[in-house]
């Protein structure tokens, strides 16, 4: 059969001449399926002979497949713990893995309200939300913040995510680094269950939930809230819509995690940034490359996708196709430069 | 006419290559349950290696931020059984209702037809199930939940508010009962319609009515077979996963019925697998190792209440 | 207790196979009347409409008049239950519930009345049904036991005393002795006499000397030819039938002279 | 003396056998009582249609009891009483169906209609050519073709390995073990296994083709078809088994004493008789396990191009198809051309089973006993 | 085509019950034996010895000797189907198997054994048993209908007809003709004179009159009680048996005065 992708933007190509054959395998966050269904297929345009497939099993089934060595990257909303870059080296050799930051999108702050689009809310009132200390919409320090906004008094009902979830981590970290009084409890893969709450499995899951629901308000990546109102984030002065650029800039400005290797880009972002015109609830997802593969082979056809990946053009069609943030030049300039490292091992 | 060319006729060679085929059939059969035993004997075992660090873990070792470990499995097995009794509750006198329709109520040129479309019900995916119930099951229940929350909230099973979205653990009990359904419905009519005619004859002709037949000829002859089926049937309620990981919208355990909470063991495992890793997989499997038991216990009890009356097989 | 039961141009079917075609019949109350005929004639078939059991299988069907004391059975509204609480039935093959104890099977038609007996009063119909069938003394102590553990002609006295211990008005019988051992026979046959004081019997047997013994009245059914129906050849009193047969094939028939 | 009888009847015109009947009206009386009462009764608590449709069979069972009670008797009375309990749960159960069904059919029918569904997969189709079709309103690209195949081959060599397996264990259990420790044993394990979560099955046949084959090549249809064996199997050997339990063992002597050996009694004489059940047994277990998702999921993994080799690389099977479509759309932001993809796959699955209940019904019919007679 | 049966010591358990006990006779092969006595007291139990069907049921067991033509059928390594297949039985309830035709029925022997016969030939086999069962004409216009279709008698000769199809050596009968007419067991007698010439026929009746006419021998079992085992009582000629018995229950038995 033929489907006819007319959104194909094989022709420029990036990187290689197309003469790349083989097939090779990743596994982990399903964040990335959208992207990766993009890149797979935009990888196909530049390189004829070479296949990818891509396992959306979940980014901790992704990286053990990967510790494994089932596949041969891994894409994972987290990134790698020192034991596990250490028991990297069994399958990468002594060099062992490194991070990409391969997928950046912006986690919205989404909820369904008759007639309102958009809200200007600071770390705290979202916290206050989400662990059910403000129960209606026209609670007194929303409407402070809204001027001019017509607020009901409607319930709030939260919707968390059931499933573990990069996204759920992520959003628990800004709120536990910049509404530290209001949020207290840990950063979670899984919701605390000592707030009760409405959830539903997937993003799909949860906005769906929220479409649903008037009153409801959840946190979700961004690519999927559709026609749901979102949350403008108090940054510093101003409030801050999320949007590619302002998400893109909060991962340029973020800050190495400590000790790790110089071609790894693993990063630890700064949630509480008083940066202008940057939007702290990030979701940045990564692909985990070995830095020597066991033949040359294999490495040339991962090279030449990872550098597809963070090409322009790579970027641009993911954005296109998942809605996800294109990584800043700067970024993509110091990720070839590890790519460019990857080799045989032995 | 007494012969001395020993057992000429008993031990004719012809004879010994076809009793030659008894043994190799009989051969096979056994081979069949060795490897049936070998394959679920080594699923076992995998389970029992995979489950033993979570199992021994001590306190602050496991990946979930509890104490113990059945501290993190008990409420969750509680709220699988209260899930898939729930299911069975549900399911079972539908299901053996329209069995005995499709063998014995309706008339007999529709009931196979009928029998078909039951049978559809198992033909429809579980992430069917799980998304129907989810976005039209859980729903269309909110006005009944409501009611019940108002006028029966003095039973612990609907105290404490009401689900506005209607995922709860009600509402996944009944999608597990549509699940189960075909799966009993459709053995159990396979052994009423097996009930021999001279025992229904017998009771009619003492001038029983239809359903006096029915309890006097063809439960008991089937009761066997209606135990087994339930329990197929409980073995699909309690290890089912995507469609009360879509249906349910779980939280801790409160054994309310129609109010959001509660999670049953292998939906945790399918939500939580996928980011899982290290000791987070051993604690699910090992979760999946719990539901095992479970398993195995409601089984043997059945078993042991079929084998009481073994004397009284329908079979002779 | 006891019934007449006369049928008025009856037509018994499978599906399309007319079974038994046109027969006509006064049973007085409180007689024995005898069924007749060579193997595949009916007498099965048309025994199983008197109490309305030929409609359990599927596609039979019958057409004429059956009035059990003036009242057609097959009247539209008429409810098979009734018919068959009032005309009792034993089967060719000895039937007993396989789930059930000896015991069990006895009270099984008694339990359906709903009507709670005492143990005592249960034990004494237990007793007196199983001796009338005369196996009290073969089973009295194991009542307990499975009812399908007895042997083939153990099991069809155990299927007489079920049957007449719930009392029915008529009482049916097919072959009852044909899997009993002469004395077995003797005290079915002493039962049937006995029975006859209170209710309509009509029993189906191959045995003539059984026929003579204890019947008032003897039916012969006869049948032409494969595929055709089966009729009633002639009914009359079982002396005049064995001594003096009106049709020729009755008396071949039991003079044994036949085909 | 029979014409004399006969106008009696006509002249009496009724019976003793029908006396003490209720009227033939009855049920309908009572039906309008109970939705006159239903509604009112809702009236007051605020009316809406299940509610009303659900009290009023409630009073109508009711009231048909207490009617057939006082008229009748009690017997008649639980005899109608039950058969109304027994077609009401015929209704019942049709509900979800028909529910499940047309939501089935209303969502996925326009995309099993969509030109080249079942002919094609999912190469090429990206987020951006479904945001494409959906802005021009252009019809959805992509289908199932890769998943139908895959579905049908690890079906297939799923029931080709449990099938086999699973029927011979149940002849073992039924016919030869005499009730010995090893009969015990598989009966044991057999329980166990029916209610395995079908995550942990799957796991399991990865973890054990990794030490197989090593890991990278473990990802293939023969794992996911190893995963659903050992769903499969429990379900093939309960329901054989009972269905091999029910059959009388007059027939097995009949065929004994003809000199016929036990092996062949079984395939001649017990199989046939019991054929019926077997293959709504097997049919059973088949669509229990083609509907399974997360099992595939974690040992065939996903692909978007058909692939006919069951022993080498990924394979995409129709439940994954229908959860990662319904759940992880291709394009997040435009997730309806997902949605009525996952729909029209749900279609494509129910049709090949119910196509599978359809054969098993034929087969089942050819060899059955032939009904009829005593 | 005919063999000798000898049993020596035979006792015949149900699990621990003991059913028959201590039997010690000898049949002649080309001869009719008949067995005779009170329900319950073992013939079918006994029968089912002579062919090593008795071991079917579970539990079920036997000590002592049977010899079949000197050959021990309960010697270790014996092979119960090669006896089987020499020892053919009718049961004492008609079974035919309901996934057959009535053809395929008459032929189960044969075909279940997965032997290839010409077209012509299964004809043949088919009217040949068919007669001999006295059922040709009854059938032979329906032999493709199921076998469960037809009367109770009809399914009893088609059963013969399964049984003599196979040709064994022995023939055993557990009361073949209790459910057939007197027309039938007229030609079922007929059937078993014929036999004789070739096979050695037991067969187990209730009907005095039939073990007269047909055997040349008999056997009286009887049973002392509810619980004991049934024994051997006398085997003779069966002229001496009906006319001058060495034993007093014998006596009793045959002449209708037991019990
Ligand atoms: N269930 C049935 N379906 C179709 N035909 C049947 C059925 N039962 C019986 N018959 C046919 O109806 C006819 C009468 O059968 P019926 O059983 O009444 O005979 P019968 O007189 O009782 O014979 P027998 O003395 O052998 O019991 C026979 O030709 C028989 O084959
Ligand atoms: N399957 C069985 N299990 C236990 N006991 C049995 C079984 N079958 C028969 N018996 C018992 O064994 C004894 C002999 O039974 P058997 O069937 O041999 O009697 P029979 O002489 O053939 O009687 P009938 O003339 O009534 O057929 C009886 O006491 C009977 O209850
Ligand atoms: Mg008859
Ligand atoms: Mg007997
Ligand atoms: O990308 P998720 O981990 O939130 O599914």
């Amino acid at each position: 059969g033929s489907n006819n992708p007319t959104a194909d933007g094989g022709e420029s190509a990036a990187a290689g001449g197309g003469e790349l054959s083989g097939t090779i395998s990743g596994g982990g966050a399903s964040s990335q399926e959208a992207a990766m269904t993009a890149w797979v297929d935009g990888f196909r345009g530049v390189q004829a002979g070479a296949t990818v497939q891509y396992n959306p099993v979940g980014s901790g089934s992704g990286r053990e497949g990967f510790l494994a060595g089932q596949y041969v990257f891994a894409g994972s909303d987290a990134a790698m713990d020192a034991e596990e870059l250490e028991s990297s080296q069994d399958q990468c050799g002594p060099n062992g893995a490194f991070h990409i930051p391969g997928y950046i999108s912006p986690v919205a702050v989404a909820f369904n309200l008759e007639g309102v689009d958009t809200l200007n809310l600071d770390a705290e009132t979202i916290a206050a939300i989400f662990t059910g200390e403000i129960t209606t919409w026209d609670d007194e320090a929303i409407a402070s913040q809204n001027d001019g906004v017509e607020l009901p008094d409607t319930p709030i009902t939260v919707v968390h995510r059931a499933d573990s979830s990069g996204t759920t981590e992520n959003f628990t970290d800004y709120l536990a680094a910049a509404a530290p009084e209001n949020w207290t409890y840990d950063v979670v893969e899984d919701w605390p269950e000592e707030i009760v709450a409405e959830n539903a499995q997937g993003t799909q899951g949860v906005v769906g939930q929220v479409t649903a629901t008037d009153g409801a308000i959840t946190y979700s990546d961004a690519s999927a809230v559709g026609d749901l109102g979102t949350v403008a984030v108090k940054v510093g002065d101003e409030y801050v819509p999320y949007s590619a650029e302002a998400a893109s800039k909060a991962v340029e400005n973020a800050n190495p995690v400590e000790g790790a290797a110089e071609n790894d880009m693993a990063v630890e972002l700064d949630r509480d940034t008083d940066e202008a015109g940057t939007y702290p609830i990030v979701l940045v997802s990564y692909h985990i490359y070995c830095n020597d593969y066991a033949d040359q082979e294999t490495a040339d056809l991962v090279k030449a996708f990872a550098e597809y990946v963070v090409s322009e053009d790579g970027q641009s069609t993911a954005e296109g196709s998942a809605g996800n943030a294109p990584i800043s030049e700067s970024l993509r300039e110091r990720a070839l430069e590890s790519i460019s490292g990857i080799g045989v091992q032995g | 006419m007494t012969t001395t060319t020993q057992q000429s006729a008993l031990h004719d060679p012809k004879s010994a290559g076809g009793r030659a085929g008894d043994k190799i059939f009989s051969g096979i059969t056994l081979t069949a349950g060795i490897v049936i035993l070998a394959i679920l004997a080594f699923v076992a075992l995998y389970l029992v290696i995979e489950s033993l660090p979570a199992l021994t873990a001590g306190e602050g070792e496991l990946a979930n931020g509890k104490t113990s470990f059945w501290s993190y499995v008990g409420p969750m097995m509680v709220g699988t059984l209260i899930a898939s009794g729930v299911a069975l509750l549900i399911a079972t006198p539908v299901a053996v209702g329209v069995a005995l329709f499709i063998s014995h109520y309706s008339p007999k040129k529709l009931s196979q037809p009928i029998g078909y479309v039951i049978d559809l019900l198992a033909a429809i995916p579980s992430v069917v199930y799980g998304a129907w119930g989810m976005t039209f099951l859980g729903p269309l229940l909110v006005p009944a939940y409501r009611w019940l929350s108002e006028n029966a909230g003095w039973i612990p099973i609907f105290a404490g508010g009401y689900s506005q979205t209607g995922r709860t653990l009600f509402t996944a009990s009944v999608v597990l009962a549509v699940m189960v359904l075909p799966i009993i419905t459709s053995m159990c009519r396979e052994i009423f319609v097996q009930t021999p005619k001279l025992h229904e004859e017998a009771a009619l002709a003492l001038g029983a009515t239809r359903w006096e037949m029915v309890k006097m000829a063809v439960f008991p002859f089937a009761r066997a077979g209606i135990v087994s089926a339930v329990m197929l049937g409980l073995g699909r309620a309690l290890g089912e996963t995507m469609a009360v990981a879509l249906v349910l919208s779980p939280g801790v355990l409160s054994a309310n019925l129609i109010s959001a909470g509660n999670q049953t063991i292998p939906a945790e495992i399918a939500l939580n697998f996928p980011e899982a890793f290290g000791m987070r997989q051993n604690e699910l499997i090992a979760a999946g190792l719990v539901l095992f038991v479970i398993t195995l216990v409601v089984n043997m009890i059945a078993r042991w209440i079929v084998s009481r009356h073994k004397e009284f097989s329908g079979a002779n | 207790m006891s019934k007449r039961i006369d049928a008025i141009d009856l037509n018994v079917y499978y599906g399309k196979f007319l079974a038994v075609s046109d027969v006509n019949i006064n049973i007085e109350p409180k007689s024995v009347t005898a069924f007749i005929g060579p193997s595949g004639c009916g007498k099965t078939t048309f025994l199983r409409t008197l109490n309305r059991m030929h409609e359990v299988l599927p596609g039979a069907r019958v057409e004429g008049k059956l009035l059990l004391d003036g009242d057609n059975i097959y009247a539209p509204g008429v409810d098979p239950v009734a018919v068959r609480s009032n005309v009792g039935m034993v089967f060719q093959r000895p039937n007993p519930f396989p789930t059930m104890t000896i015991r069990e099977n006895v009270l099984a038609g008694l339990k359906l009345n709903g009507k709670r007996i005492s143990k005592g009063d249960a034990d004494a119909i237990v007793e007196k049904s199983l001796r009338g069938a005369n196996l009290w003394n073969e089973v009295k102590d194991r009542l307990e036991k499975p009812g399908s553990g007895l042997s083939g002609g153990q099991q069809q006295r155990l299927c007489i005393a079920r049957t007449i211990a719930v009392e029915p008005e008529v009482i049916l019988m097919d072959e009852p002795c044909s899997a009993l051992d002469p004395i077995s026979t003797l005290a079915v046959e002493d039962l049937i006499s006995e029975l006859k004081d209170d209710y309509t019997v009509v029993i189906v047997t191959h045995n003539m000397q059984q026929a003579a013994r204890v019947s008032d009245k003897t039916a012969f059914f006869n049948i032409a030819g494969t595929g055709k129906p089966g009729k009633l050849i002639e009914y009359a009193e079982t002396s005049q039938i064995f001594n003096n047969p009106q049709e020729k094939s009755t008396e071949d028939y039991v003079s044994g002279r036949f085909g | 003396m029979t014409a004399n009888v006969k106008t009696e009847l006509e002249n009496k015109g009724r019976s003793r056998l029908t006396v003490g009947q209720k009227p033939r009206w009855t049920w309908a009386a009572c039906l309008a009582g109970s939705a006159i009462v239903a509604a009112a009764v809702l009236a007051l608590i605020g009316f809406n249609v299940a509610g009303w449709a659900v009290l009023t069979a409630v009073l109508y069972v009711i009231s048909m009891y207490v009617a057939t009670l006082t008229i009748e008797n009690r017997r008649k009375a639980t005899d109608g009483m039950w058969t109304n309990l027994v077609v009401g749960a015929f209704l019942v159960a049709l509900l979800p169906l028909i529910s499940v069904i047309w939501t089935v059919l209303s969502i996925g029918l326009p995309g099993l209609l969509a030109p080249g569904f079942l002919a094609s997969d999912m190469l090429g189709v990206t987020g951006a050519v479904d945001q494409q079709s959906v802005a021009e309103g252009t019809g959805v690209l992509g289908g199932v073709k890769h998943a139908l195949i895959g579905s049908l081959l690890i079906t297939l060599g799923a029931t080709v390995i449990s099938v086999p397996i699973g029927l011979l264990t149940s002849i073992y259990l039924v016919e030869y073990s005499r009730g010995g420790v090893f009969s015990k044993a598989i009966t044991f394990f057999v329980d166990v296994m029916t209610g395995i979560p079908s995550i942990v099955a799957g796991l399991f046949a990865a973890g054990l083709m990794m030490t197989l084959v090593g890991p990278g090549t473990n990802v293939m249809g023969f794992s996911a078809v190893l995963a659903l064996s050992v769903l499969m199997i429990p379900v093939v050997v309960r329901s054989t088994e009972e269905m091999l339990r029910v059959v009388p063992n007059e027939l097995r002597e009949a065929s004994y004493a003809l000199g016929v050996r036990k092996w062949r009694t079984i395939l001649k004489v017990v199989i046939p008789t019991s054929i019926s059940g077997i293959a709504s047994g097997v049919t059973l277990a088949i669509a229990r396990v083609i509907g399974e998702t997360a099992p595939i999921l974690v040992t065939a993994g996903v692909a978007i191009q058909t692939n006919w080799n069951l022993f080498q690389d990924w394979m995409m099977s129709l439940p994954v198809y229908i959860y990662r479509q319904m759940m992880f759309p291709t394009a997040p932001s435009a997730p309806d051309p997902s949605e009525q993809r996952a729909w029209a796959a749900a279609l494509v699955l129910i049709i090949i089973v119910m196509l599978l209940n359809l054969i098993a019904r034929i087969v089942a019919k050819t060899f059955a006993p032939k009904k009829s007679g005593r």
